[in-house]
């Protein structure tokens, strides 16, 4: 079966990949291009630990045919800090201890961030920002530090002046 | 003590005619102390014996 | 023993390792890839129990890019099991020469140039099985007629615990009133984010490295050692990060075991991840229990008497199952205290998936039984359940008979508030109620069935000329925190700040041997030897500042915050730096190291110290369709004095919600011994959406034998929420809930029988 | 592991139509949510894919007062729980795909992909055949519009045949005095229905009933309407007894198949219940709509 350059761009970087079409998002980002932050727990495309966002949104990367994103803009745990500076989102999860192991970690940062950029300033319900992880599983925090990191980045707390 | 490991006491239980595992299951399905009033029963005589 | 101000201990501080996680640079075993690496692949048993006539892997050597198969021919056949000390416990060969005895179980192994290759590699392996008559239930497997599972193991009994003290049927003619009650209370997956890895790199000269996703590096080391014929020392296990563990990393796996042997016949590093799946159906699970429990209670709500029987299946082999069948039995007493107690444990081999140890270690199941009936004879005695519990409560001083001292008990503090919250909730709306439960945990365990020859924790601290700390601790970071944990007590210890510590844990050869991260030990037992080696290295500054600072001996000098000075005033003192300069000048150059060790003595049979707690659960329960929705989750929380606060709020959230997945949504359904749901679409873990809000009230206590008086928090928070949501659905409904997990199924079918009696009557 | 397989890739809708007709051992990929688990267990392995999740022009949502609602095949679930004029005129669809999965696989699943995968526990058919949905599909030679009703054969087999695309959705405007409400019920907020209910009301001027809708999820090979309830409330003034009737008749329609997450028994009274209360709920909007 023949094979396929991609050409697709991570973290603002143009990359070109030789594959064949089966592989999977999490595949090219963990394995060719050796961006290990993002993670993978199940093979069911429950747990959300391979979560990116593609051109802003969030998928799961365990989810998408690599070769789909041809030309497209896609943003891993590693694009979150710009020159050494952290997100607000990264900052937020230290304050709260919003990770344990930190194994689901990268993906849920990546769901926060698609969630927080989509809300364009709203503020949003507690419901919401639940439902914004819905697809992440953490096994350490029980979720609630995550929830309130998000929250307090929702509420302005991290905004730069 | 009943318990793994109690080969000894096992052997010993065994040679004065009484089933090791019978009174080990004993204890936990039938209400009581039973297998252990046998048990203390047979040390005492075998105290006594000495 | 009074309080100390702190200056780090008790201050929220980031976790030591949070830049790493939040960013995606922290490497766990499942990313480590090296040079050359091969990647391998385990064939799993598809019968509960069959002897293995023939593994015929020729056709998989032909596939192109497959480097090795081995099976248990090319093994030692040693017979492992973390339980070392006792030769008949150690009953797993991990790839079985003679015959498998659960789904899943390894039968062989490849290794190939690529995942994927090894995977279909599997599927040429040609096996061929004698399939044995299997048994799955405890109380099946113990019958005359039940197939023998381990040779010469008569009715597949693997290990009983007997614990009694008083004369219990003396103290049951005291009571005015006794209940029996049955209870079921099923498996639960550790479901850690990370599944089973290593990743093992064996070389020319002996050595072989082994990176592992593992709860204790220094156990891996000695057990890896123990099958492989190695030496322990020639063994370097790695641990940088852990993607969690909850009880069921700390043995010996399939992953570290295939790729060691593989990596040694080819002198290549190997990489072994376990699938999903694999970790489901293949590393072993919370052990499932049946409990049957008599008490024994006066009129007024005086204990007197208990007496349980419980059998659990403990599944193919013994793991760590031996223990968790006696911490159970010892933890269903909890916490209160009982004139006679009498408790008989038993573990039954079965033909499923190994049970082993889980977080809370058999008291969640213990708790769900006792702290459920108490409150059902209670009511059937007209009694307030929080009156009940502080008449019979453990107390500061109490000894349970033979067991264990209890020098600290904040239990009644927590009874107290716990009945403030609940109060002021005040009545609770139809289909809706609260629960509670109270429970103790220990903060380590003072068993020693691994044999270590070593102390249970150790610790060495090392000052640098510039003032920095290298702080080498064997006790192992799965994302609970332990590192933070021992970089806070050792910036109190010397009196210097968070940020000149660096903490080295997670490599045998570079770190003192340790236990490792379970039974809730480390902040105890490797706090307490981190605090030590600090009080060495601090008393080497403190000699010399005395010196330097010609004062009168009968001063007491201190270190805080990097100023070195005389405690009665504090204003005289030195820059703690230029200090460490001067020492190591005045040492011929030596670096400042101090050498701290901890091992429990004279502490009872189980546990230097005990935590308590009382947990209050308020749930509603859709009549109609039997859905439960959890509102809120309260605890009432005495650790002792908490050292790092984020961390401990961590560690309560963290446990509410996997108890209460315990408690209403996980289950490991077998048929015919395969497991039904070994997936994360079947198998629920609880998500954000359904996680409530949970609060904690922190009771201050303090405990002589920990570090600054500290003890568990975490592990022991997993026990009380099964009982305490089940408590809230008889107070909502009426409904006795006697076995686990509390489906809408099981609440509907109660609800109709409980329709029925009321009919009769 | 996934098999191997060609990789085509169309530009346009023809093109698309026109490969899907030339390759036999060909199967469509949009966004992917259900097939790859499937091709990753092995049961399924195409030799060709067809990958359509670019094909702009069956991405679109377009509303008209007379004409009613036409979702492309490609429009992602996402789109559709974010789209205003959704929101305004068919709440439910949009309350429907707040509920569906996570928004990982809304924002890449496709509303096409869903009704083609004929997953009977899949939460927008119950709720599109409630509110009278088309669905449009074809082929090169040219296409065939049929209501939702009839579109699903058994469990993961539609009416479609190879070469066969879906379209586009079709929902009739609004008609007054209705209502339509969806529920699942499930362990998890985020899991596919263990059973679900969808039920549509419309009322008569004189607060009768004009016309109810019951369609059961993951009760049976497909989802199903329950046309014997609906009958029961044809004409009458709705009441909680008849709520209850109808779902007790959806109860005993229902055939649900037992698994570890329930029995059949916990399935028909679950599926009684809650059609009951989406009556009651699409009745009680019905009575407030204009």
């Amino acid at each position: 079966m023949e094979k396929h350059i991609l050409r697709l761009k991570v973290n603002g970087d143009e990359y070109e990949v030789y594959i064949h079409p089966k592989t999977l998002l999490a595949e090219v980002i963990r394995d060719h291009l050796g961006l290990t932050g993002t993670k993978r727990g199940c093979d069911t495309v429950s747990c959300g630990a391979c979560t990116v966002n593609v051109e802003g949104k969030s998928v799961k990367s365990c989810s998408v045919l690599a070769i789909q994103c041809e030309g497209l803009e896609v943003t891993t745990v590693e694009g979150l800090e710009v020159n050494g500076k952290l997100s607000q989102i990264q900052r937020a999860f230290l304050d709260n201890g919003s990770y344990q192991c930190g194994f689901c970690t990268p993906g849920m940062l990546m769901s926060s961030t698609a969630f927080l950029s989509e809300l364009e300033g709203k503020k949003p319900s507690e419901e919401e920002i639940r439902e914004s992880i819905e697809g992440n599983v953490c096994r350490c925090t029980g979720y609630n530090s995550i929830v309130r990191a998000i929250d307090a980045v929702a509420q302005g707390k991290y905004k730069e002046e | 003590m009943f318990g793994t490991g109690d080969k000894a006491h096992r052997a010993w239980i065994e040679s004065q005619g009484h089933s090791y595992i019978e009174l080990l299951l004993a204890q936990t399905t039938e209400a009581g102390n039973k297998s252990y009033e046998i048990l203390s029963d047979l040390i005492e005589k075998a105290q006594d014996k000495l | 023993m009074s309080h100390a101000k702190y200056s780090v201990i008790n201050t929220p501080v980031h976790n030591i390792d949070g830049i790493a996680k939040v960013t995606g640079r922290a490497t766990y075993t499942f990313d480590v890839t090296l040079p050359g690496m091969l990647h391998g692949k385990i064939l799993r048993s598809p019968h509960p129990h069959a002897k293995i006539i023939n593994i015929d892997a020729t056709r998989a050597m032909e596939l192109s890019g497959v480097k090795i198969v081995v099976t248990g021919k090319d093994t030692l056949g040693i017979k492992q099991g973390i339980w070392r000390r006792y030769e008949e416990l150690c009953d797993e060969q991990v790839l079985p020469l003679e015959k498998v005895r659960y789904i899943g179980e390894p039968v062989a192994a490849v290794a190939a140039i690529t995942e994927e290759i090894a995977e279909a590699a599997l599927d040429l392996i040609d096996v061929e099985y004698e399939v044995l008559p299997a048994v799955y239930e405890p109380l099946e497997a113990i019958k005359k007629e039940a197939p023998t599972i381990h040779e010469g193991v008569e009715r597949n009994v693997n290990v009983t615990r007997h614990i009694e003290w008083g004369d219990v049927d003396e103290a049951f003619e005291e009571a005015d009133y006794i209940r029996e009650d049955w209870f079921k209370c099923s498996g639960q997956a550790h479901m850690c984010m990370e599944t089973r890895a290593a990743v093992s790199s064996f070389t020319p000269e002996g050595k072989l490295t082994c990176w592992a996703s593992t709860q204790s590096a220094y156990y891996t080391q000695g057990l890896l050692a123990g099958v492989l014929g190695l030496r322990e020392g020639d063994v370097r296990v790695l641990a940088p990060y852990v993607g969690g563990g909850f009880g069921g990393k700390f043995e010996l796996d399939a992953a570290m075991f295939c790729s060691a042997v593989m990596s040694m016949k080819l002198h290549k590093p190997v990489k072994v991840i376990f699938t999903r799946e694999e970790d489901f159906i293949a590393s072993k699970r919370r052990t499932p229990m049946f409990y049957y429990v008599r008490t024994g209670m006066k009129k007024d709500g005086t204990f007197c008497a208990r007496e349980s029987r419980m059998f659990s299946n403990g599944g193919a082999y013994t793991g760590m199952g031996a223990t968790a069948l006696y911490l159970s039995g010892f933890f269903h007493s909890f916490p209160y205290k009982w004139r006679g107690y009498r408790y008989d444990g038993y573990r039954v081999y079965t033909n499923t998936l190994p049970s082993t140890s889980m977080r809370g270690f058999g008291a969640p199941q213990a708790m769900f039984c006792s702290e459920q009936q108490i409150d059902w004879m209670c009511a059937d005695l007209g009694l307030d359940p929080f009156e009940v519990r502080r008449k019979n409560g453990h107390t500061e001083g109490y000894e349970v008979p033979g067991q264990a001292f209890i020098a600290s008990c904040g239990l009644e503090q927590c009874i107290n508030e716990i009945e403030k919250w609940v109060k002021a909730k005040g009545k609770m709306p139809p289909n809706r109620g609260i629960g509670i439960s109270s429970c103790g945990f220990m903060s380590g365990g003072i068993f020693n069935w691994f044999d270590s020859p070593y102390s249970f924790s150790s610790a060495v601290v090392t000052i640098n000329v510039d003032g920095t700390v290298e702080l080498h601790v064997g006790c192992q970071d799965i994302g609970q925190g332990s590192n933070t944990t021992m970089a806070i007590i050792a910036a109190e210890t010397l009196g210097v700040k968070m940020e000149d510590i660096k903490v080295h844990s997670g490599d045998t050869t570079h770190c003192p041997a340790d236990l490792g991260a379970w039974g809730s030990r480390q902040t105890l037992m490797a706090g307490n030897a981190v605090k030590m080696a600090c009080e060495d290295a601090k008393k080497q500054l403190l000699e010399f500042a005395y010196a330097e600072m010609g004062i009168n001996i009968v001063y007491d000098l201190d270190i805080k915050d990097r100023w070195v000075h005389i405690v009665a005033r504090p204003e005289r003192g030195l820059d703690y730096f230029e200090l460490v300069k001067k020492v190591l000048r005045a040492k011929d150059g030596q670096r400042v190291v101090g050498r701290g060790y901890y091992t429990p003595h004279r502490k009872g049979m189980i546990s230097p110290a005990y935590s308590y707690m009382m947990q209050a659960v308020d749930a509603e329960i859709d009549p109609e369709t039997g859905r439960i929705k959890i509102h809120e989750v309260m605890t009432a929380h005495d650790c002792g004095q908490p050292i790092n606060p984020l961390g401990l709020i961590g560690q309560l959230e963290g446990a509410a919600s996997m108890a209460l997945g315990y408690a209403y949504l996980e289950d490991m359904p077998f048929e015919d011994g395969k497991l039904m749901n070994p997936n994360l679409v079947d198998y629920k873990v609880i998500k954000a959406p359904e996680m409530p809000p949970t609060g904690i009230i922190e009771i201050d206590t303090y405990e002589p034998e920990g570090p600054y008086g500290a003890k568990e928090a975490g592990e022991g928070l997993t026990n009380p929420t099964a009982a305490a949501l089940g408590n809230a659905v008889y107070n909502a409904l009426g409904i006795q809930m006697k076995e686990l997990p509390i489906t809408p199924e099981r609440i509907l079918k109660a609800l109709r029988e409980k329709k029925e009696q009321e009919a009769q009557k | 592991m996934i098999n191997d397989f060609h990789y085509l890739k169309p530009a346009s809708l023809k093109e698309a139509l026109a490969m899907y007709a030339q390759h036999d051992d060909c199967k469509v990929i949009c966004g992917g949510q259900s097939l790859l688990i499937v091709m990753r267990q092995g049961m399924l392995a195409p030799e060709y894919l067809l990958d359509i999740k670019h094909v702009k022009e069956l991405s679109y949502i377009k509303f008209d007062d007379k004409d009613g609602l036409r979702i492309g095949a490609t429009t992602t679930h996402r789109e559709i729980e974010k789209s205003d004029i959704i929101a305004k005129k068919y709440p439910v669809l949009v309350a429907m795909e707040q509920k569906l999965a996570s928004i990982q696989t809304r924002n890449w699943g496709t509303i096409g992909g869903n009704l083609a995968h004929a997953d009977p526990a899949g939460d927008p058919a119950p709720v599109l055949m409630a509110l009278k949905a088309n669905i449009k599909f074809g082929n090169e030679k040219g296409d065939n519009t049929m209501p939702l009703d009839e579109f699903f054969v058994d469990y993961f087999e539609t009416k479609m045949d190879h070469g066969d695309l879906v379209l586009e959705v079709h929902v009739p405007a609004p008609e007054p005095k209705f209502g339509c409400a969806y529920q699942k019920f499930n362990l998890l907020d985020s899991d596919m229905g263990i059973v679900a209910a969808a039920a549509a009301v419309t009322l008569n001027a004189d607060g009768t009933c004009k016309e109810a809708r019951i369609v059961l999820g993951n009760a049976g090979p497909t989802p199903m309407r329950v046309t014997k309830a609906e009958d029961l409330l044809k004409g009458k003034k709705l009441d909680d007894k008849l709520f209850a009737e109808a779902g007790q008749i959806a109860s005993e329609e229902a055939q649900p198949v037992a698994d570890i997450h329930a029995s059949e028994e916990h399935r028909r009274h679950v599926l009684g219940v809650l059609t009951k209360r989406m009556l009651k709920k699409a009745f009680e909007q019905a009575q407030k709509a204009a």
